[in-house]
C-alpha cells in the first residue's frame, strides 16, 4: 500500500529510496515542508534582490521615511502560521502517534531485542518458542554479551546475533531497543526509522519493511571513538530466505556469531594509541569504498577498531 | 582629544575632573594595570571581551580546519603540520600525522564549545553589550563596574581551563559539546587519567566558570538597562540592539543556572562516583560499573537543553540587534515595524524556555509531550518570521549604501533565512526521525551561527570600530574580506544539506567513507566526496580572514581618522566622543525622540539624532506620518 | 517587561512613592518580624509532627509537607524579604522566574510520565 | 559622570541599583536550586522500590538547625531595622548573632551531621540474595504493612579493610536497629529520635552485595542529592557569613559615619540573600529529613 511516490524534493536532495510501509509518510512531511520553505525562500529572495537593486543609493538617493505602508506582511505571517499548523496537526502529530502508539499486533510481528554496546549491536531473538529468555547483568561476559540465562526455560533456544539482523519482508518488526553502556541510536535510514538506545530504558520501535535487500543500521548518537564505525546490517529476506536463515542460526545453537570485542579508550596506557585504531575501519587506499551493499549473509564488517 | 592613542585609550581627567571610584574618596590617577587590565570601565572590558572572544573564535575555527582534513581525506596523514601537532597535543593525537578517532572527537566537542561559549557569547553578548549598550542608553558605565570586571575574569579563567584541557593526558573533552551522559561520565576516567586534570572534568570546571561569568554579566546588563537609561529614553525609544541585549541577558540569567546545577551533578558523578546520570546495570568494557545506579541519562539531556535552546537565541538575538542598527543606518530610514520587532523578540525570549525537548525527539518521548514541544517549536518560528520580514521590508524605500558593515548585515538576512527555514522540518518529530543527527542538522544551525551570527559580528566590528578608536577600518579590505567569506560559507554549508539527506551522520570520524549510504551519488559527487570541496572552501575561508585580521590591527594605528559620527547615525553612542572618555559623555544626554529618525521630512540632514530637541517642523512631520497610517 | 516602564517615561517623571521603609515605619514593623519568626518556629514543629502522622499515603504526606513548607517560604518572602510591599518590577522578574521553574519541574515530570511503551 | 541611583531610588522604577541586582541574582539562584530540585524529583520518581531510603538523617538535629537558620533570618531583619532607625550598636549586636547562627549551622553540618554519615556503612543486597538475608530485612513483614521493601543491611562496618581488600569475602556489620529487629513495628517508619545501634553483628557475603558503600554521595541517589544540595546550600551559608562578617567589621562603622543609608542598603541586600538561603532550607529540611 505505497501511495504515489511523491518525494520529488527528497530525491532531488539525494535521499535514498524508502523501504518501509510508513516511510513515505515521513518523506511527505519532509517534502511538504521543503515546498513550503522553498516558496518562502524564493519569494523573499526575489523581493530581496529587487529591493537591493531598486533602492541602492545611486538609484534612490533620498530614502522614504515611511517605507511600506500596507499590511502584506501580516497576511504573509498569517499564511505561515496556517501552513505550519496544517503540517503539524494534519501530518506530524498523527504520524508520531502511529509510530509510538499504534504498535502492530505482536502475533503477526517479528519481535527482536536490540542491545547496543560500544561499538556494535546485539540482537536477541526469541527462538522457536517465541519467548524471550531471562537476561541478567551478572551473566554478561565476552561470550555472552547480553547476559542471557541459557538455563531459563524460555532462554535455552534463544538466538543472539551480532550486528546482522534478518527479517522477512512485509511483516511488521518490533524492536525493543536498549543499551548496555552509553547512549546509541538505532537508525535505519532506508526504513525511515530511528530510536535512541538508552541504558536503563527499553524503548520499542517498529516498522514494516516492504522491499527486500540489505540496509545499513547506523548508530546515530556519539558513543565514543568507534561511533563512526558502529554499523549493523538489516537484511530483509523473502519469507523462504528468512526461514532458512533462522534454521541455520538455530542449528548453530544460538549465541553470538562473533562476540564483539571491546576496547575502551580509558583503559589504554597513557599516550599509547589504541591498537590499530588508525588503520581501523578507514579502508586502505584502493580498497572498494563501499562495504558490499548486497552482501546478505557475508560477515558484517566488525564494529570496533579491528586489529 | 587624541584618538591616535591606542584602542583602549580614553582621555581621563580632562573630561571628568570629579571622577570618583566607588567609595568616592580617592582622586588619584589609575595605574596602567587598573586602567587596561583590571579595569572596571565598561569600554575597556568590552574590548577585552572582543579581543579574547575573537581569538577564541579563531581557535575554534582552527580546530575545525583540522577536522575538515580528516573528513575530506580520512586516514591520510596531514602533511607537515600533522606530525607537529602530534608533538603539540601529545603522542596519540595524530600519530604520524594521521588523526586518531579520539582526537577527532576532542576537536569536535571543543570546536562546538569554544565557538559557542568562548567565541560567540563573549563577542556578541559581552563585548558588544558592554561597549555599546551603556553608550546607547546614555549611561556613564555599567551599574556594577566591579562585577563587570569579575565577569570578564571568570570568563578568562574558564577559557584558560578549557585550553589547558587540550594538554592533559587523554586530551580534551571528547563527548560532544552536549556531553551526553553516560558517555561523558565514563570518558577520560580510569588508568592514565588524573582525577581532576582530565579533559571532561576540566571541561565541566571551565564551564562552571563560564556560567558564573555569564550570570554576573546578565545581572549587570539588566540592571543597567533598567536603571541607567538617559532622561527621555523610554522603553519604546530604545534602539533595537538594546532590546535584543536585554532579552538575551534574561535568557542567560534564567537558563544557565539549571545547566550549572547539571554540571555540578556531572562533576559529582565523575569525582564522587555518584549516579545522578548513571542508570542501574551499566556494563562498560564487559565489566559492571561499581556505582549505585538509579540515575537517569535523560535528566542530563533535559537540563542541558533547558539551557541549550535558550542558548541558541542568545547566539542570534544580539546578532539581530546588530543587524537592525546597521540596516536602519544604511537604508537611511527607520526600521520597519519597530514595535512588532520588540514584541516578537520578547515572545521569542519567552517561548525559548519551553521548546527545549525538540532536541530529544528520539529519546522515547510519548505523544503528549512531543505534541506539546512540536507545537511550541513551531510557534517560536513565527516571531523569527516576523523579525526577518520586518528586516526585509525595512529595505523598501531606502537609499541603500553598501559599505562593509552593510554588506555583512544584508548577507545575514538570507543566510539566517536558510538556517531558520531548515529548522522547520526538524521541528516535526516525524521528519526528524530521518534527519536527526545528520549533517542536515549541522547545516541548519551553521547557516544560522556562521554566515548568520558571525557575519553580524563582523558587521558590528566594522560598524563600531570608529567609535572605539576614532578611526575607520579600510573599506576596500573589508570588501575583500566579505565576498570570499560569503561564497565560502555557502560552498561549505549548502552541500551539507545533501549529505544530511543522504544520511551522513554527524560526529563521524571517517566522513562517511565506510558507509554505503554515504557513497550514493548526488549532484555529481558521492556524499562522501562532497567533503573535499567543503573542506577546501573551509580552508579558503581561513585565508579570507587574513585581510580582516590585518585590517583590524592595522586600522587601530593607521586607519583613516574620522569624526564622532562617521556613519551619520542617530543613536546616542554617536553623540559621545570617539573614543569616549571614562564616564562617556561630557554632557549628560537627554533623548527626545525614537532611535531611527532617518530622512525625517522637512530636515536638512537625513538623520536626526536622538538627543536633538523636537522642532515645530518635526511635529508637523510626525502628524503627517500619523495621518498616513490611518 | 515593557509594560511596567512604558508609562514611566522619564519625560513625565513619575514621583516616587515615599519609601515604604521610612524610619518610623521600621520601628512599627519590628513586632511583626518577631511574630513571623515565632510563627516559622511553630510551623517547623508542625512540619515535623505532621510527617509522623499518616495521611493515608506517602504521597499525601509529601503533599502536606510541601504545602506547609510553601506557606513558610511564603512568609519569609513576603515579610522578611519585603515582597508584600515591593515594586512592580521585582514582581515581574519573579513571576517569570517562578513560571520557568515550574516549567522545569513540570516538564521533566511529564517526560518521565509519558514514555513510549508498547 | 557618577553612576546614578547607587543609594537613591530611580523615580520611575522606585528602586536603587543593587536592589534590582540582588533580585535578579536571586532569580538565577531560584533556577539553580530549581535545577537541583527537579533532579531530585526526577530521581526520586524513578527510584526502584526500596532504593530511596528514608529515616537515615537525624531529625532532632535537623530541626535544631532549621530553628537556628530561622532565628538568624529574624536577627538579620532586626539588624537592618536597627540601621534604619540609626541604632548602630543594636545593629552590631543583631548582626553578631546572625553571624554566630550561621557559623553554628555550618559547624553542626560539617563537624557532626556529615562525618557521622561518612562513618556509617550499608550493603545493598542483590535481588537474588534478598531471600537469604530475610532475617535482617523483614520484607515479608513490610509487604504486609504495605511498606517499601528493605534492600540494605546497614550499621557500623567492623572490618573496614574489607572495602578494599579483595581477599576478604565478607562484611561484618554491627547492625542498625532496623536490621537487628526488622519485625519491630517501630522500625517500619522513620523515627524522630534515631534508634541506637544494636550489638548484633551480621556477616554479609560479598557475592550477595550489589553495592557496598559508606554513607557517602556514592551510596545512592538519595545521598547524592542530599550531599550535593546541602553542600551547595552550605556554600551559600558560608558566603553569607563571610559577607556579614565584612559588614560587621570596623569598615561598617566608617561607612556608617559617612553614609548610613548606604550601609543599610548593603545590609538589606545581604539580608535578602540570607533570607533566600533560609527559604531554600525550608524546602530541603522536609524533603530530605522527613518525607
Ligand atoms: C542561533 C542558533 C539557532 C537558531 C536561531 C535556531 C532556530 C531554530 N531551530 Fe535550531 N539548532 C541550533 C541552533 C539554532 N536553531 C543548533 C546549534 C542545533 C543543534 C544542536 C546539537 O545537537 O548540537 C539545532 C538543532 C535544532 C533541532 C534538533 C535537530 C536534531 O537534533 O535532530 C531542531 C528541531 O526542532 C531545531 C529547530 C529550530 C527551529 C524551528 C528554529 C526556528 O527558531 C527558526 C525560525 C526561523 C525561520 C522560520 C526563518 C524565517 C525566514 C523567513 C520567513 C525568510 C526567508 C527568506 C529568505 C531565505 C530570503 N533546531
Ligand atoms: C557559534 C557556533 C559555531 C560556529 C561559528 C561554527 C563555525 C563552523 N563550523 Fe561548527 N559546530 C558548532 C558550532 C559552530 N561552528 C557546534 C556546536 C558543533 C557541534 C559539535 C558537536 O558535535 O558536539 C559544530 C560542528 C561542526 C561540524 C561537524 C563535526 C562533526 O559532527 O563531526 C562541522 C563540519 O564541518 C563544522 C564546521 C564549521 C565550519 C566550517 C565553520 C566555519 O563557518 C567557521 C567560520 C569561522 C570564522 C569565520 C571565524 C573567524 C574568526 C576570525 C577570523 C577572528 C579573528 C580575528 C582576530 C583575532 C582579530 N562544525
Ligand atoms: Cu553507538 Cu554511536
Ligand atoms: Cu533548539
Amino acid at each position: 500500500m505505497i501511495s504515489a511516490p511523491l518525494a520529488l524534493i527528497n530525491e532531488f536532495l539525494g535521499q535514498p529510496p524508502n523501504a518501509s510501509e510508513h516511510g513515505y509518510q515521513i518523506d511527505h512531511i519532509i517534502e511538504f515542508s521543503h515546498w513550503f520553505m522553498g516558496a518562502l525562500f524564493v519569494g523573499w529572495s526575489a523581493f530581496f534582490v529587487y529591493v537591493l537593486i531598486r533602492f541602492r543609493k545611486s538609484r534612490n538617493p533620498v530614502a522614504d521615511h515611511e517605507g511600506v505602508k500596507n499590511g502584506v506582511s501580516t497576511h504573509l505571517e498569517f499564511a505561515v502560521v496556517l501552513i505550519e499548523a496544517v503540517l503539524l496537526i494534519g501530518f506530524a502529530i498523527p504520524l508520531w502517534g502511529k509510530f509510538v502508539n499504534e504498535f502492530p499486533d505482536t502475533k503477526d510481528a517479528i519481535l527482536v531485542h536490540a542491545i547496543g554496546q560500544q561499538f556494535g549491536w546485539n540482537f536477541h531473538l526469541p527462538g522457536p518458542d517465541g519467548q524471550f529468555g531471562r537476561r541478567e547483568l551478572a551473566l554478561v561476559s565476552n561470550t555472552n554479551p547480553i547476559g542471557l540465562d541459557p538455563n531459563s526455560p524460555e532462554g535455552h533456544d534463544d538466538l543472539v546475533v551480532a550486528n546482522e539482523l534478518h527479517v522477512p519482508v512485509d511483516r511488521p518488526v518490533i524492536i525493543d531497543i536498549s543499551s548496555k553502556d552509553v547512549i546509541h541510536n538505532f537508525a535505519v535510514p532506508s526504513m525511515r526509522a530511528a530510536q535512541d538506545a538508552i541504558p536503563g530504558q527499553i524503548i520499542p520501535m517498529w516498522f514494516k519493511p516492504i522491499k527486500t535487500g540489505s540496509y545499513e543500521i547506523v548508530c546515530g548518537q556519539l558513543c565514543g571513538l568507534g561511533h563512526y564505525s558502529m554499523k549493523g546490517m538489516l537484511v530483509v529476506d523473502t519469507q523462504e530466505e528468512y526461514q532458512e536463515w533462522l534454521k541455520e542460526r538455530i542449528e548453530l545453537g544460538g549465541g553470538p556469531v562473533q562476540p564483539p570485542t571491546e576496547e575502551r579508550v580509558a583503559d589504554r596506557p597513557e599516550g599509547e594509541p589504541p591498537p590499530g585504531e588508525i588503520q581501523g575501519t578507514v579502508l586502505p587506499p584502493g580498497a572498494p569504498k563501499v562495504a558490499d551493499p548486497t552482501g546478505a549473509g557475508t560477515p558484517v564488517p566488525q564494529n570496533q577498531p579491528p586489529p | 582629544m587624541d584618538p591616535s592613542a591606542d584602542l583602549t585609550s580614553h582621555a581621563p581627567a580632562a573630561h571628568d575632573p570629579h571622577h570618583h571610584d566607588e567609595h568616592g574618596h580617592d582622586h588619584h590617577e589609575l595605574g596602567w594595570w587598573r586602567k587596561y587590565v583590571f579595569s572596571t570601565d565598561h569600554k575597556v572590558i568590552g574590548i577585552q571581551y572582543l579581543i579574547t572572544g575573537l581569538i577564541f573564535l579563531f581557535l575554534g575555527f582552527t580546530l575545525m580546519m583540522l577536522m575538515r582534513w580528516q573528513l575530506a581525506y580520512p586516514g591520510k596523514a596531514l602533511p607537515v603540520l600533522g606530525p607537529m601537532l602530534n608533538v603539540l597535543f601529545g603522542r596519540g593525537s595524530m600519530p604520524e600525522g594521521i588523526m586518531a578517532p579520539d582526537f577527532y572527537n576532542s576537536l569536535g566537542a571543543m570546536h562546538g564549545t569554544i565557538m559557542i561559549f568562548l567565541g560567540v557569547v563573549p563577542v556578541a553578548f559581552a563585548a558588544f553589550g558592554n561597549y555599546v549598550v551603556p553608550l546607547q542608553i546614555g549611561a556613564p558605565d555599567m551599574t556594577f563596574p566591579k562585577i563587570n570586571m569579575a565577569s570578564y575574569w571568570a570568563f578568562f579563567v574558564g577559557g584558560i581551563i578549557m585550553l589547558i584541557s587540550f594538554f592533559v593526558p587523554g586530551g580534551a573533552a571528547k563527548s560532544g559539546w552536549t556531553a551526553y551522559t553516560p558517555l561523558s561520565v565514563i570518558a577520560d576516567s580510569g588508568p592514565g587519567h588524573h582525577i581532576i586534570m582530565n579533559g571532561q572534568t576540566l571541561w565541566l570546571i571551565g564551564f562552571v566558570f563560564l556560567i558564573t561569568s555569564s550570570l554576573l554579566g546578565a545581572v549587570n546588563f539588566i540592571t543597567t538597562i533598567i536603571q541607567l537609561r538617559a532622561k527621555g529614553l523610554t522603553w519604546m525609544r530604545l534602539p533595537f540592539f538594546v532590546w535584543a541585549q536585554f532579552i538575551t541577558a534574561f535568557l542567560l540569567l534564567l537558563a544557565f543556572p539549571p545547566l550549572e546545577a547539571a554540571a555540578v551533578m556531572q562533576l559529582m558523578d565523575r569525582l564522587a562516583a555518584t549516579s545522578f546520570f548513571m542508570p542501574t546495570g551499566l556494563v562498560v568494557s564487559g565489566a559492571a560499573l561499581n556505582i549505585s545506579g538509579g540515575g537517569s541519562p535523560i535528566l542530563w539531556q533535559h537540563l542541558f537543553w533547558f539551557l541549550g535552546h535558550p542558548e541558541v537565541y542568545v547566539l542570534i538575538l544580539p546578532a539581530m540587534g546588530i543587524v537592525a542598527e546597521i540596516l536602519a543606518n544604511n537604508t537611511r530610514k527607520p526600521l520597519w515595524g519597530y514595535k512588532s520587532l520588540v514584541f516578537a523578540a520578547l515572545v521569542l525570549g519567552f517561548l525559548s524556555f519551553i521548546v527545549w525537548a525538540h532536541h530529544m525527539w528520539l529519546t522515547g518521548m510519548g505523544t503528549v509531550v512531543s505534541a506539546f514541544f512540536q507545537t511550541t517549536t513551531l510557534i517560536i518560528s513565527i516571531p523569527s518570521v516576523i523579525i526577518l520580514s520586518a528586516f526585509f521590508i525595512s529595505l523598501w524605500g531606502g537609499s541603500i549604501r553598501f559599505n562593509t558593515p552593510m554588506l555583512f548585515a544584508t548577507a545575514f538576512l538570507p543566510m539566517f533565512g536558510i538556517g531558520g527555514l531548515t529548522g522547520i522540518p526538524l521541528a516535526f518529530n516525524a521528519a526528524d526521525i530521518y534527519l536527526h543527527d545528520t549533517y542536515y542538522v549541522i547545516a541548519h544551525f551553521h547557516y544560522i551561527v556562521a554566515p548568520g551570527t558571525i557575519f553580524a559580528l563582523f558587521a558590528g566590528v566594522y560598524f563600531w570600530f570608529p567609535k572605539a578608536t576614532g578611526r575607520m577600518m579600510s573599506e576596500f579590505w573589508g570588501k575583500v574580506h566579505f565576498w570570499p567569506s560569503l561564497i565560502c560559507m555557502n560552498v561549505i554549508f549548502l552541500p551539507m544539506f545533501l549529505q544530511g539527506m543522504l544520511s551522513i551522520h554527524r560526529r563521524w570520524y571517517d566522513g562517511g567513507q565506510g558507509w554505503a549510504l554515504s557513497n550514493e551519488k548526488v549532484w555529481g559527487l558521492s556524499g562522501f566526496e562532497w567533503n573535499v570541496p567543503i573542506s577546501i572552501a573551509a580552508w579558503v575561508m581561513g585565508l579570507a580572514q587574513i585581510p580582516f585580521i590585518i585590517n583590524f590591527f592595522w586600522s587601530i594605528k593607521y586607519g583613516k581618522k574620522v569624526n564622532d559620527n562617521p556613519w551619520e547615525a542617530t543613536t546616542l553612542e554617536w553623540a559621545a566622543p570617539s573614543p569616549p572618555p571614562h564616564g562617556n559623555f561630557a554632557v549628560v544626554p537627554t533623548a527626545h525622540r525614537g532611535p531611527y529618525e532617518y530622512s525625517l521630512p522637512g530636515r536638512e540632514r537625513d538623520f536626526t539624532m536622538q538627543n536633538e530637541p523636537i522642532r515645530d517642523s518635526d511635529r508637523r512631520a510626525y502628524e503627517a506620518a500619523a495621518a498616513a497610517h490611518d | 517587561m515593557n509594560e511596567s516602564n512604558s508609562p514611566a517615561a522619564s519625560e513625565s517623571v513619575v514621583q516616587a512613592h515615599p519609601e515604604h521603609d521610612d524610619h518610623h515605619d521600621v520601628s512599627k514593623h519590628i513586632k511583626k518580624y518577631l511574630m513571623v519568626g515565632g510563627l516559622l518556629m511553630i510551623f517547623t514543629i508542625i512540619t515535623v509532627a505532621l510527617s509522623y502522622f499518616d495521611f493515608g499515603s506517602h504521597k499525601a504526606n509529601i503533599a502536606v509537607g510541601m504545602l506547609v513548607a510553601t506557606f513558610k517560604a511564603g512568609l519569609v518572602a513576603a515579610i522578611f524579604m519585603h515582597l508584600s510591599a515591593e515594586r512592580h518590577l521585582v514582581y515581574q522578574i519573579l513571576i517569570f522566574t517562578t513560571f520557568f521553574v515550574l516549567v522545569l519541574f513540570w516538564l521533566t515530570y511529564l517526560a518521565w510520565y509519558d514514555p513510549v511503551v508498547r | 559622570m557618577e553612576i546614578p541611583y547607587t543609594t537613591t531610588a530611580r523615580p520611575d522604577t522606585g528602586l536603587w541599583n543593587a536592589k534590582i541586582g540582588i533580585w535578579l541574582f536571586l532569580a538565577s539562584e531560584v533556577m539553580l536550586f530549581g535545577g537541583l530540585f527537579s533532579a531530585y524529583i526526577f530521581l526520586r520518581l524513578d527510584a526502584a522500590p526500596g532504593h530511596w531510603p528514608r529515616g537515615l538523617l537525624n531529625v532532632p538535629v535537623g530541626t535544631m538547625n532549621t530553628a537556628i537558620l530561622i532565628a538568624s533570618s529574624v536577627t538579620v531583619v532586626l539588624a537592618w531595622a536597627a540601621l534604619k532607625m540609626r541604632q548602630f550598636s543594636k545593629y552590631k549586636f543583631y548582626m553578631g548573632i546572625t553571624i554566630l547562627c550561621g557559623i553554628v549551622f555550618l559547624v553542626v553540618k560539617l563537624a557532626y551531621e556529615w562525618p557521622i554519615k561518612f562513618h556509617h556503612f550499608g550493603a545493598k543486597i542483590t535481588p537474588a540474595a534478598l531471600e537469604k538475608y530475610e532475617p535482617y530485612l523483614g520484607n515479608a513483614h513490610l509487604r504486609e504493612g504495605g511498606y517499601e521493601p528493605r534492600v540494605e543491611i546497614s550499621g557500623h562496618l567492623e572490618n573496614p579493610e574489607a572495602l578494599h581488600d579483595e581477599s576478604i569475602r565478607e562484611y561484618h556489620i554491627k547492625l542498625d536497629a532496623a536490621n537487628a529487629e526488622p519485625l519491630n513495628p517501630d522500625n517500619d517508619r522513620p523515627r524522630f529520635w534515631p534508634a541506637p545501634m544494636s550489638d548484633k553483628i551480621a556477616h554479609v557475603s560479598k557475592d550477595d552485595v550489589q553495592l557496598a558503600s559508606m554513607y557517602v554521595p556514592k551510596h545512592s541517589t538519595f545521598f547524592a542529592t542530599y550531599f550535593t544540595i546541602t553542600g551547595l546550600h552550605g556554600l551559600h551559608v558560608l558566603g553569607g557569613v563571610i559577607v556579614f562578617i565584612y559588614l560587621w567589621l570596623p569598615v561598617s562603622a566608617r561607612l556608617y559615619k559617612r553614609n548610613p543609608e548606604q550601609l543599610a542598603n548593603r545590609v538589606e541586600v545581604a539580608g535578602l540573600f540570607w533570607h533566600f538561603v533560609d527559604l531554600v532550607w525550608i524546602f530541603v529540611f522536609p524533603l530530605f529529613y522527613l518525607l
